[in-house]
């Protein structure tokens, strides 16, 4: 019995570690199978494109993960930043318009924008680690807001972003589509300082046990609101781009969003219970998994509907998995 | 508590940390009655209650969850499936032909769909040891695109209509509008039943605070938790009925955007986000209150987008409110 | 003790300032005629420019108006003109969210004796409502497809079309969606279908789903989309895949088109599209609030639905017909 | 006095009204090891956790190499150079070995990333040190509980530490790890570095130690070099105390019939293969030091656990399945050792603590409690354990004192009149006067004919309770005796 237990305990091991290649690998070979325009380096490279945006996202949601926590806000302040650049152009200044229409300008508003959903992050990172509020509430509540000041803006209508940036969000280095690009960028760096700076190992050390984090002397509190702030800088990034690939930002844009991230970051080994994730590969792989779904179900002509059916049966076995060894409480 | 000039400011402090949401009630109604154009009208009034029926019944469900530490995120789903499956038996099945028989069978397939999804839930927290967030979010997400593809699948248009007439006194038609309100207050007299005066209810509240201290008094900790995540698909079922006859037809949209109003009526009613403290008694406060802001400012013209943000921030304030009280008391 | 007294006093003063925000007006206005408008939402260029068309009308001929929007919620539409008959609206004109959904909303105003007017988006179901200003969608997104086979056929080209499909509890989508069919089959000759591509009316979905039709079926060569709403992703996807070109220009990529908005007659004007159903936004609004002053007065309408016949403008008949078009000023 | 490192003087502390520490006066030398032996509760972890930052003192003065000292928080503590090794692991199971070991502060490169070279470096000469088998890159969570404790204490060596506090390091190291660690302190007063040394193993105490503190019931009772004792000496002043508390006395008779018995139970390597009977009337105590596997005895009894082996019977009836409703329908009751997490609703008032036992037996067939019943039973409990609070309905049992909470989590049980207790230190963190009160209600609960089951690391209330003792050491079952030969020193002597 006990060998037994040991065996399903390996291969349990080895599902939860390896699980999301083995399934990656099972779907391309049946879509491949099944349409043959699947498996050509034109759709793969389509697959990274429409996988970037929410890919830099997942980035983010991983450190705040790591430290045990949840932004379920993610899709609804993608929207809010895209519609303060969509309002940006209907406001009829000239000065500002000229700013949009001005490759320098449009990065400096971009810039002021991201730094926005930096300050999104910081509220919440604020209300999560000073006042003992639990995540899934707090960003529930301060999306909402979020949502209802876009709507304000926008007056619900759908607003066109500036063509410069539609033009980078659709562009191409050579062969290589820019978002790609911005997202391999976002991956180094950011695998980087997870990987190899003190900030990114006390992160670690946090979700793995707060109190011995802060006996050992690490500023908890400090770098739980910097891992929020992350999270809601890419998330800026990753909705801008997002807005950029369709060229307008209108009322429904980004809802359901927050589902495709966790998912994501899920699926690529990170737990929800902290201490344990990866950006390369763990982020990479889970969002190129869900995009590959989605990709090749269409692919296959089916439903809409089944999508929607698919990403929450591969979100339920994601966190099924990750929950099986965990001890807490039930709740 | 040593000086008796203290007693009767003590006393305020106890009605104001217990039931903050009761005088900001009956303070939000006087200003409405006052400076609100035909709030106070018989037909606005009747409309009050009515909008608050189905938040009432679907709130007091979540409330069993919250009052858990944990969050039921797919009662909204189970509102749409149960709205979508219920309008097919008594619209588009074989059985549409005859209404005495489809509507009692669409009523217990509705409540039928809570009661499954609930049973899923519970089992997922306690057997796979997820945490509710998350189980619920994933068959919020599975329920809806079961809805979704099945109202698809059974009609050319998403929505379902051509319902029996009979169905829509459930929903308040004409001079029957007592009847969804009826349903709502028995549902909450029956959940208030349940938690002040069965062992199911104290043993709700037990787990709520200290799981493991319940455990060792005996408390089947599981068994109450998957109980609770029933009751709380259960209710979102028995809501989708009331829903679905409110608006007479079956819509894969029903329940898309109420969730908000939902939790929010819950925690700014005054339950605990983190277990144990609180009831049902708090959320019908919580529905009146968040349906009368609702309601007032719709008269007032005042945008969605801006209730919105007013939910938001009265959920941030009513969590962080519960945060300082309790940590003066040192609970926490 | 203080704090608490002081949060419940700022909450008051918050709710007071918000309730002292909203116009009470109308609290003892005389005789002033008061429309309300109920809006699914704005999404489309159309929409806005439909939406403020009505509200200009309306207070031109001297009455008051009150808008709500619904944010795409159904139920909430529901909830909402509730809310505006309690306010003793004197008519209602509404695009509705739901064609289904919407059916309760009329009986509400037939029971409160309240007009209803529907614009742009059609009721399906047994009820009707006073009167439905509506383009006749069937008809024109037929026309629009088969003139543009026309077209082809004369120049002897062969087209394999997308097919993009609106949302299906939005009658609009299943009547244009019923018109292209009809259409693609009438002319197989020159059009055959190799994808359809649900849409929800969400423009992140059109776009994805756009992006893998085209990648599952490089032989296309033509998208038909039932509203200009759709163009930023369908251009998006071009500019992708190197084909947002004009007419002519190599690697061209044909669209034809429905609504005949700003966007939409632009990208006719530029020569990336074919052609375009255009529905006039200025000249429902005006027969909506006309009809809607009318029903107050109590004169009837000879048929409940008065149609907007709308203009086929092609790439052939641009300069003839594109002039009438309402959006045609905005044109740079 | 220029060699004094640290010294304490009149360091008072209590928790809940009840006095820890009665003013600890106590010098550390610069590079001396000093033991400090005490029995649990004695007051020794308190101490060194004022030290170490973790709690604040209520009154005295420290200083530290003639600085005045007061630690705001560990962090502070660390910084000054005072290093900690806890009893219970302090290691990040997902980081590596050199991550850990640096994980306060890393080495840096020019533009702020970790030098993973340098840090390599020094982990690598650290792990040779101690020459463990592992390698800088490995993760904490693949290593033994032994590796990890050296690791720990590598951890405290690489800052620059002036004192180190080693609480209990060698509990989980095997005699080669422990070798290696004593040769390690050694060096380390060598180079100047003041030991603390916590230890229930005295050989060891003396063979590591200059000097050694005898600390008891929170006053230090001796402080000489450690040659100036012998080891009966050590344990007659750790235990030699007069009897301070009474022992009430309550006539009863033990019957034959077994209540509780347990055969040949183990339990993830830490209960081993113990087996007891109890008969009803009978009081059995369980003596055993802090991880001697006796807390985890008792969850295994009751179910709280699951039992790797072993067979349990109560009321004559072999129970296949444990759990705590399964041995509650026994009529078992188990009171545990941390009432704040395990026992009470702290947040709740007494009346919602009273009942939840009972409750399942107040139920109607349709689950409704019956409300009256249930206040009358509360009302009853209050008045015969006479708990003293003044509305039970609204006040919350954490704001009662130490004593009554337990009172309380005793109402809870003997509502049920259970037939068998287990009660793991039923009177911790409670004050004298309640200490009396509450054997009352153990001898009578005997009395009436339960099977009772004591366990506590005060060796003086077993005697003074207990008819019968066993004694326990690493999850073994090392003694047995009736009341007739209680005897302190034996009984320390069997738990060492």
């Amino acid at each position: 019995m006990k060998a037994n237990q040991h065996l399903g305990n390996a291969l349990l091991l080895l599902l939860t570690k390896h699980g999301v290649y083995a399934a990656l690998l099972t779907l391309v070979i049946l879509f491949s199978l099944a349409n043959r325009q699947f498996c050509t380096s034109d759709n793969l490279l389509l697959i990274l494109q429409q996988a970037s945006p929410m890919g830099i996202a997942v980035v983010g949601m991983v450190f705040v993960l790591l430290v045990a926590g949840i932004d379920i806000s993610v899709g609804r302040s993608m929207f809010l930043i895209s519609t303060v650049i969509g309002f940006l152009g209907t406001i009829g200044n000239d000065v500002l318009g000229a700013w949009l229409n001005h490759s320098w300008g449009l990065a400096l508003i971009l810039g002021l924008v991201v730094v926005m959903g930096g300050m999104i992050g910081l509220l919440n990172g604020v209300l999560v680690a000073r006042w003992h509020m639990l995540p899934f509430i707090v960003t529930l509540a301060t999306g909402s807001i979020m949502r209802g000041v876009g709507l304000k803006l926008s007056g619900s209508a759908s607003l066109n972003v500036p063509p410069k940036l539609v033009t980078l969000a659709n562009g191409r280095v050579g062969f290589i589509p820019i978002v790609v690009v911005v997202f391999v960028v976002v991956v180094v760096i950011f695998d980087y300082v997870l990987r190899h700076t003190q900030y990114g190992r006390h992160l670690m050390a946090i979700g793995a046990s707060a109190k011995n984090a802060n006996r050992a002397g690490i500023k908890v509190n400090r770098n739980l609101v910097i891992a929020y702030v992350v999270c809601g800088v890419l998330g800026a990034v990753g909705g801008i781009l997002s807005a950029g690939q369709i060229g307008s930002v209108a009322a429904g844009f980004g809802e359901g969003n927050e589902f495709i991230v966790i998912s994501a970051a899920v699926l690529g080994g990170t737990s929800l219970f902290g201490g344990k994730g990866s950006i390369f590969p763990g982020a990479v792989i889970g969002i190129i998994l869900i995009t590959t779904i989605m990709n090749g179900l269409a692919m296959m002509n089916a439903s809409p509907f089944i999508y929607t059916i698919a990403k929450g049966l591969v979100i339920f076995f994601a966190i099924a998995l990750d929950s099986i060894r965990y001890r807490g409480e039930l709740r | 508590m040593r000086n008796p000039g203290e007693n009767h400011e003590r006393k305020v402090l106890w009605m104001l940390r217990d039931m903050p949401i009761l005088p900001l009630l009956v303070g939000s109604f006087l200003l409405a009655i006052a400076f609100v154009p035909h709030f106070c009208t018989v037909y606005n009034l009747k409309n009050y209650l009515l909008q608050s029926a189905d938040l009432l019944i679907i709130s007091c469900g979540l409330t069993f969850v919250v009052l858990n530490g944990g969050i039921d995120f797919s009662v909204t789903s189970v509102l749409t499936l149960g709205s979508v499956l219920g309008a097919y038996i008594m619209a588009l099945s074989p059985l549409a032909g005859s209404p005495a028989l489809s509507i009692p069978v669409a009523i217990l397939a509705m409540m039928a769909v809570g009661l499954l999804v609930g049973l899923v839930n519970g089992l997922s927290v306690t057997r796979l040891r997820m945490p509710s967030f998350v189980a619920t979010l994933a068959t919020q997400l599975i329920v809806l695109g079961l809805a979704v593809q099945f109202a698809s699948l059974v009609s050319d248009t998403a929505s379902i209509a051509g319902l029996p007439e009979a169905f829509f006194v459930l929903g308040g038609e004409g001079r029957y509008f007592f009847v969804p309100i009826l349903i709502a207050f028995s549902v909450w007299l029956f959940s208030h039943w349940l938690l002040a005066r069965t062992i199911f209810g104290k043993r709700v509240y037990a787990i709520g605070v200290n799981p493991k201290a319940s455990f060792i008094s005996g408390v089947p900790v599981k068994k109450t938790i998957v109980q609770l995540m029933i009751i709380s698909g259960l209710f979102a079922g028995i809501a989708s009925i009331v829903a679905t006859a409110r608006n007479q037809v079956g819509m894969p949209s029903l329940g898309d955007k109420m969730f908000l109003t939902t939790i929010a009526s819950v925690i700014v009613g005054g339950t605990s986000t983190s277990g144990g403290f609180g009831g049902v008694g708090k959320t019908l406060l919580g529905v009146l209150f968040i349906t009368l802001l609702n309601n007032a400012m719709n008269l007032l013209g005042v945008g969605w987008e801006v209730i919105m943000i007013v939910l938001g921030a009265l959920i941030v304030v009513s969590a962080a409110g519960e945060y300082l009280l309790n940590h003066r008391q040192g609970r926490v | 003790m203080r704090k608490c007294l002081i949060l419940h006093a700022a909450l008051l003063l918050a709710i007071a300032v918000l309730v002292g925000c909203g116009d009470r007006k109308d609290a003892g206005a005389g005789k002033t005629i008061t429309l309300g408008l109920s809006y699914d939402s704005l999404e489309s260029a159309w929409l806005v420019v439909n939406h403020q068309a009505v509200t200009e009308e309306a207070q031109r001929r001297g009455a008051k108006v009150i808008s709500v929007m619904a944010e795409g919620d159904a139920a909430k539409q529901n909830v909402q003109i509730e809310n505006l008959l309690a306010r003793q609206v004197d008519a209602i004109i509404c695009f509705p969210k739901d064609s289904a959904a919407i059916v309760k909303s009329i009986k509400n105003c037939r029971a409160a004796g309240v007009p209803i007017v529907m614009i742009n988006r059609p009721v399906s179901g047994a009820i009707l409502p006073d009167v439905q200003i509506i383009a006749n969608n069937q008809d024109m997104a037929y026309k629009v497809l088969k003139s543009f086979a026309n077209m082809a056929r004369a120049r002897g080209a062969t087209y394999k079309v997308v097919l993009l499909i609106g949302n299906l509890s939005d009658e609009n989508a299943v009547l244009r969606k019923a018109g292209h069919q009809r259409a693609l089959a009438e002319n197989s000759d020159v059009l055959s279908l190799v994808a359809e591509v649900p849409t929800e009316w969400n423009q992140d979905t059109a776009l994805k789903g756009l992006q893998n039709a085209l990648q599952a079926n490089p032989g296309a060569s033509l998208i038909v989309t039932p509203s200009d709403y759709l163009f930023p992703p369908i251009r998006a996807v071009l500019q992708q895949r190197s084909r947002w070109a004009k007419r002519g220009e190599p690697g061209h990529f044909a669209v034809v088109s429905f609504d005949g908005d700003e966007v939409g007659m632009q990208h006719l004007k530029d020569g990336y599209s074919w052609a375009n159903a255009a529905q006039d936004a200025h000249l429902e609004a005006k027969l909506a609030v006309e009809w809607a002053f009318n029903l107050i007065a109590g004169r009837q309408p000879p048929q409940r639905v008065i149609y907007d016949e709308g203009q086929i403008v092609t790439a052939g008949n641009f300069n003839e017909v594109a002039p009438n078009v309402w959006s045609y000023p905005l044109l740079r | 006095m220029a060699n004094v490192a640290l010294q304490l003087s009149d360091v008072r502390k209590a928790f809940t009204g009840v006095q820890v520490l009665h003013g600890i006066n106590l010098d550390l030398r610069a590079g001396e090891a000093l033991g400090l032996v005490g029995e649990n509760g004695a007051g020794k972890s308190t101490l060194m956790n004022i030290i170490g930052g973790v709690i604040a003192m209520d009154s005295g003065r420290m200083s530290l190499f003639g600085e005045p000292y007061d630690p705001r928080s560990p962090l502070s503590a660390t910084e000054l150079g005072i290093a900690f090794v806890h009893q219970e692991l302090n290691l990040f199971a997902n980081l590596t070995v050199a991550e850990n070991l640096f994980i306060a502060g890393f080495p840096k490169t020019w533009f702020g990333a970790i030098d993973r070279r340098a840090m390599r470096r020094k982990a690598s000469e650290c792990i040779a040190r101690f020459s463990l088998p592992v390698t800088p890159e490995t993760k904490v969570e693949s290593l033994s509980v032994g590796i990890r404790q050296m690791i720990e204490i590598s951890r405290a060596l690489m800052r620059n530490t002036r004192i180190m506090i080693f609480d209990e390091p060698t509990t989980s190291l095997s005699k080669r790890e422990k070798e290696k660690l004593f040769k390690t302190i050694n060096e380390l007063k060598e180079r100047g570095i003041s030991i603390v040394y916590i230890s229930h193993i005295l050989e060891d105490v003396f063979r590591l130690c200059d000097r050694i503190t005898v600390l008891r019931d929170g006053r230090i009772i001796a402080t000489a070099p450690a040659a100036d004792f012998s080891e009966s000496q050590l344990i007659k002043s750790m235990v030699g105390r007069e009897m301070t508390h009474l022992y009430p006395t309550v006539e009863k008779a033990i019957g034959s019939t077994v209540l509780l018995e347990a055969s040949r139970i183990s339990w993830q390597g830490i209960v081993k293969d113990v087996s007891l009977k109890i008969r009803e009337g009978e009081i059995v105590g369980i003596y055993g030091l802090m991880g001697a596997g006796r807390t985890e005895l008792a969850k295994v009894l009751f179910g709280v656990e699951q039992l790797d082996k072993g067979e349990v019977t109560m009321n004559g009836v072999k129970l296949a399945r444990l759990s705590p409703e399964i041995c509650i329908r026994e009529q078992a009751a188990f009171i545990t050792e941390d009432r704040f997490n395990e026992g009470l609703l702290s947040t709740k008032p007494v009346d919602d603590n009273l009942d939840l036992v009972k409750m399942a037996d107040l139920q109607n067939r349709m689950g409704v409690v019956n409300v009256g019943e249930r206040n009358r039973l509360n009302q009853q409990a209050i008045r015969d354990l006479q708990i003293k609070v003044s509305d039970s309905k609204r006040q919350l049992v954490n704001s009662l004192s130490g004593g009554n909470q337990q009172k309380v989590v005793f109402g809870k049980w003997v509502m049920k009149k259970p037939r068998i207790l287990i009660l793991d230190e039923p009177t911790r963190g409670v004050d004298v006067g309640a200490k009396f009160e509450i054997y009352t209600i153990i001898l009578n609960l005997a009395k009436s004919g339960s099977a009772i089951l004591i366990i506590s690391s005060e060796i003086e209330e077993l005697i003074g309770t207990c008819d019968r003792m066993l004694v326990m050491k690493h999850g073994v079952v090392t003694g047995d005796m009736p009341k007739s030969e209680f005897d302190r020193e034996k009984i320390l002597g069997l738990a060492l």
